[in-house]
């Protein structure tokens, strides 16, 4: 059921304004370029949830797009903190965030609660936490057999899925290896889902039997776009751009650099920019 | 006695109390850096998680993310994250927990989250990622920090992950049964929660360092262990790995 | 931490009367010839889990060896039932054997939870089904944020787990492929796990970077058994013998034939056998 | 017309009622014969899933059991089997589950747990496996069974599975709102259920059965709808493909 199109397409038929979007990816496989279709298409009010809304995510907040983040690690990893972010939650620039803040833990199982098509995720977590205090979507069930209290939280069901993987198969069967996330349940647990892939090839039949395989009818839409990670990476392929990393620092750090930057490389870009974006890492 | 700087000796202190059986949660920076110390010199099968999802990880520089390349290449195999924080994780296999802090108490809880209040916070910290349910499932804790009164505070703004309790009540309270923080490892000592109080107490001083400098540095009213000992220096070999590991990966992430 | 031992000294180390036992492998890589083991070593009043009990657990059953059997399909798929199951169920012989039973759905869930470290697994499930009313442990817990009454049952958390798969390296890291079943989530839910394999190999590492693997130090054993997994299959080494599911039908149809067959086969029986049970299938 | 047995009746006709769209939920026997004719005839593209973890799964002979190795050698992709039931079935991904019936009523509740007293059996039948959850979270469910009064029964000693409800009070009555049992394939006829009591129905008699024939197997009060047509015969290119596919099958597993 998956079609091959271009990204803008894809886009444009799945994201409107005010839908919840995750755009998912561990470090590995986050799908830039397909955010950056997102800012183009000048998207707003969007509820956007991510474990590390990362670079990805500061770049759609600073452009405004973001009504809620719903998320679990707001950083820089290695680096420092998300400037835009912190600009938007502490300032309320470019506009108010609301932000829905839990533990990796809790996303992790919520989105795996979403794909098994549950209502909530139950797990050990938050003891002795405050984020309890302050997230009312932080509640408890009992264990009906131990009387031990665990966590519950909300499974998260996205509008939209959108995710980078390595290559499709011309059906639009996904494969994804390495560091897999949690993207495959981010994408069951979504109405709808958009994979960017490095490479459609014949074939993924033949393959070692366990991979990590969406089939093409859990998927709505496929697009080439080689380097669609960049500057996180795609295993295989190209490594992480850790330089880029560390330069966003600076470029994030005040509004008129970060705009300026976003017009140069996002408003006046496109999909077929980030070959060569991933191929100067390689 | 080879020259060294404190963070080297808080490295060195670190990975020495790693053993050949350890499985480790690794976090990114101090903790990556001493475990991989630890697995280059004295426990070379220590088994090496990151939360991304990577398992028996052997990466030749330290990685500059929790999910870089190079943990995925060289780790026994890879999970999804999913699967990391149930079987892995809350599944009680993991043997040490190595966390940061932005700010912690005498009694080992830490705040990541916030400084100043949580809906109008002063400064908004990245969040507690993986931290809340490692603080609870690993069998013990490390912590390491640079030691600064700033991150060494009284009282926490926010309460990111538990360590022994915001008033020292023990982890019981919350139902927790684990051990939480055992060791606080930092640029000037290494400190115990002590028996009794729960709170964190000087048991080991980095070569050079004075009682003074600990106490300047710290915004609780340090406690000293009736025994303080002088941490043994860095060896050279100690010394050598740890700076050629920080070299190569200097070198990769420049790009 | 793994030891690789012969399994007679693994079985003699792990398994004790009383002992709770999940030989797992969903009809692929079903551990026979640790079963066999078992029951020559005279073992008494286990209290063994699986979710189909098929041939293996026929064989226990029929031997005297187990008091409880936890459970969700008890037949000889595309054969029929399971003659000595049914035997002890209707007959009490050759003693009595107390069942709890569920379904697939609660069985997997129960190991994944087992597996969480959890107290309960949580799912959507025995709606409608009469189940509930006769095995009191299956009982619900409420969705804090819907209201939706969800099923709970307890997680399995045996004593010991054996399985059966393709290879270990000579630390003991154990790779399972193809049919995957439950037998990752059996293993990390017990207390101590075997795990006999075809083979010994030098390395995993370097392989594709997602297989499943448990690391030596969730295993205490592993045994070399070539063929152990006859008359089930390991994928890449010998098919399913799917004539001798057939064949056991007869061989369990009475009280006489079972006994004269297990004393040939089984009793007067050893590991090494199994190389030359699984070479006639290929 | 060509010759046929009522089993080959029974098979191509449930075959039909799939689609090339379909994602299905495949039992052994009857419902495994079905699918993979429908696989081989005219929805090449049907997805088939076996309980045993194999996802889009192309057969070359019909499998034994659930999880014989032709299932993972041919899939598309196999998964553990907790995977299975959460994300695959549990998640609502299936359109159709197939059911086979040891005993079933004219609501499609379904026994294959004991005949007599569950805790004293008369025959202790397998027992549900898949089939409590599978009647539950499939979007519809197709009900395979040979027409004979002992398995066509007027009241179930056990409810393995739901279908309408044991008084066809309707699947919303137990938290249910998939649509449950849609098609009940017989070798004398199909049946559906009826919009108003959600009784089976007998819409299209296979050709030559009579009602008397139906009524005679049958341990209910049978109801004809109003238009009852006749299932058009098998087809020669149904029947070659079906009996090449069940030679394969049987010389595949004489071993």
């Amino acid at each position: 059921m998956a079609k091959i199109v271009p990204l803008d397409e894809a886009v444009a038929h799945c994201v409107s304004d005010g839908a919840s979007l995750a755009m998912e990816g561990f470090t590995h496989l986050i799908p830039h370029a397909a955010a950056h279709e997102v800012i183009r298409q000048g998207r707003k009010d969007l509820t956007v949830m991510r474990m590390t809304p990362d670079l990805i995510y500061d770049q759609m907040i600073g452009m405004g797009c973001v009504a809620k983040l719903i998320f679990s690690f707001a950083g820089n990893p290695g680096v420092g903190l998300l400037r835009r972010l912190r600009d938007a939650v502490e300032n309320d620039w470019p506009r108010p965030l609301e932000i829905e803040e839990h533990s990796h833990a809790a996303m992790a199982n919520a989105y795996e609660a979403g794909a098994a098509g549950l209502p909530c995720a139950v797990f050990r977590g938050y003891r002795g936490a405050e984020l309890k205090r302050v997230n009312p979507n932080i509640k408890s069930v009992t264990c009906p057999f131990t009387g031990e209290e665990l966590a519950a939280v909300p499974a998260l069901k996205p509008d939209v899925a959108i995710i980078h993987a390595q290559k499709a198969d011309k059906q639009g069967n996904v494969l994804i290896e390495g560091i897999v996330g949690v993207q495959k349940e981010a994408v069951l647990a979504a109405k709808a889902a958009i994979v960017t892939v490095e490479e459609v090839v014949d074939d993924l039949r033949g393959l070692h039997p366990n991979l990590c395989i969406l089939p093409h009818w859990t998927v709505d839409y496929v697009c080439v776009v080689p380097g669609g990670a960049h500057p996180s990476y795609t295993h295989g392929y190209y490594p992480r751009d850790n330089a880029f990393y560390t330069e966003w620092d600076a470029i994030a750090a005040d509004r008129d650099g970060f705009l300026a930057w976003m017009d140069e490389h996002v408003l006046n870009g496109g999909p077929g920019d980030f070959a060569r974006h991933a191929g100067k890492g390689v | 006695m080879p020259e060294f700087k404190p963070a080297e000796m808080m490295t060195v202190a670190a990975s020495r109390a790693l053993s050949n059986d350890d499985v480790c949660f690794v976090g990114i920076g101090a903790p990556s850096a001493a475990c991989n110390l630890a697995r280059l010199t004295h426990a070379p099968d220590i088994t090496l998680i990151y939360e991304s999802g990577t398992i028996g990880t052997r990466p030749d520089v330290l990685p500059l993310s929790i999910g870089d390349g190079e943990l995925c290449d060289t780790a026994l195999t890879t999970v999804a994250v999913p699967e990391m924080f149930r079987y892995w994780l809350q599944g009680g296999r993991i043997t040490i927990g190595f966390l940061a802090a932005a700010q912690l108490d005498k009694y080992g809880n830490i705040n990541t989250t916030v400084v100043g209040d949580y809906h109008k916070p002063k400064v908004r910290l990245p969040g507690g990622g993986g931290a809340p349910e490692i603080a609870i499932s690993c069998a013990e804790i490390y912590i390491t920090a640079r030691h600064q009164k700033r991150v060494f505070v009284d009282k926490l703004d926010f309460i990111t992950s538990l360590g022994h309790g915001p008033n020292g009540e023990g982890r019981a309270a919350f139902g927790v049964d684990t051990k939480g923080p055992t060791k606080l490892i930092t640029d000037l000592c290494i400190m115990e929660p002590d028996a009794e109080t729960l709170a964190f107490t000087v048991t080991s001083l980095h070569p050079g360092v004075t009682r003074e400098a600990v106490r300047d540095e710290t915004g609780w009213e340090v406690a000293f262990a009736e025994s303080v000992v002088e941490t043994p220096p860095p060896t050279e070999e100690e010394l050598k790995v740890l700076r050629d590991l920080q070299a190569r990966t200097k070198a990769a992430h420049a790009g």
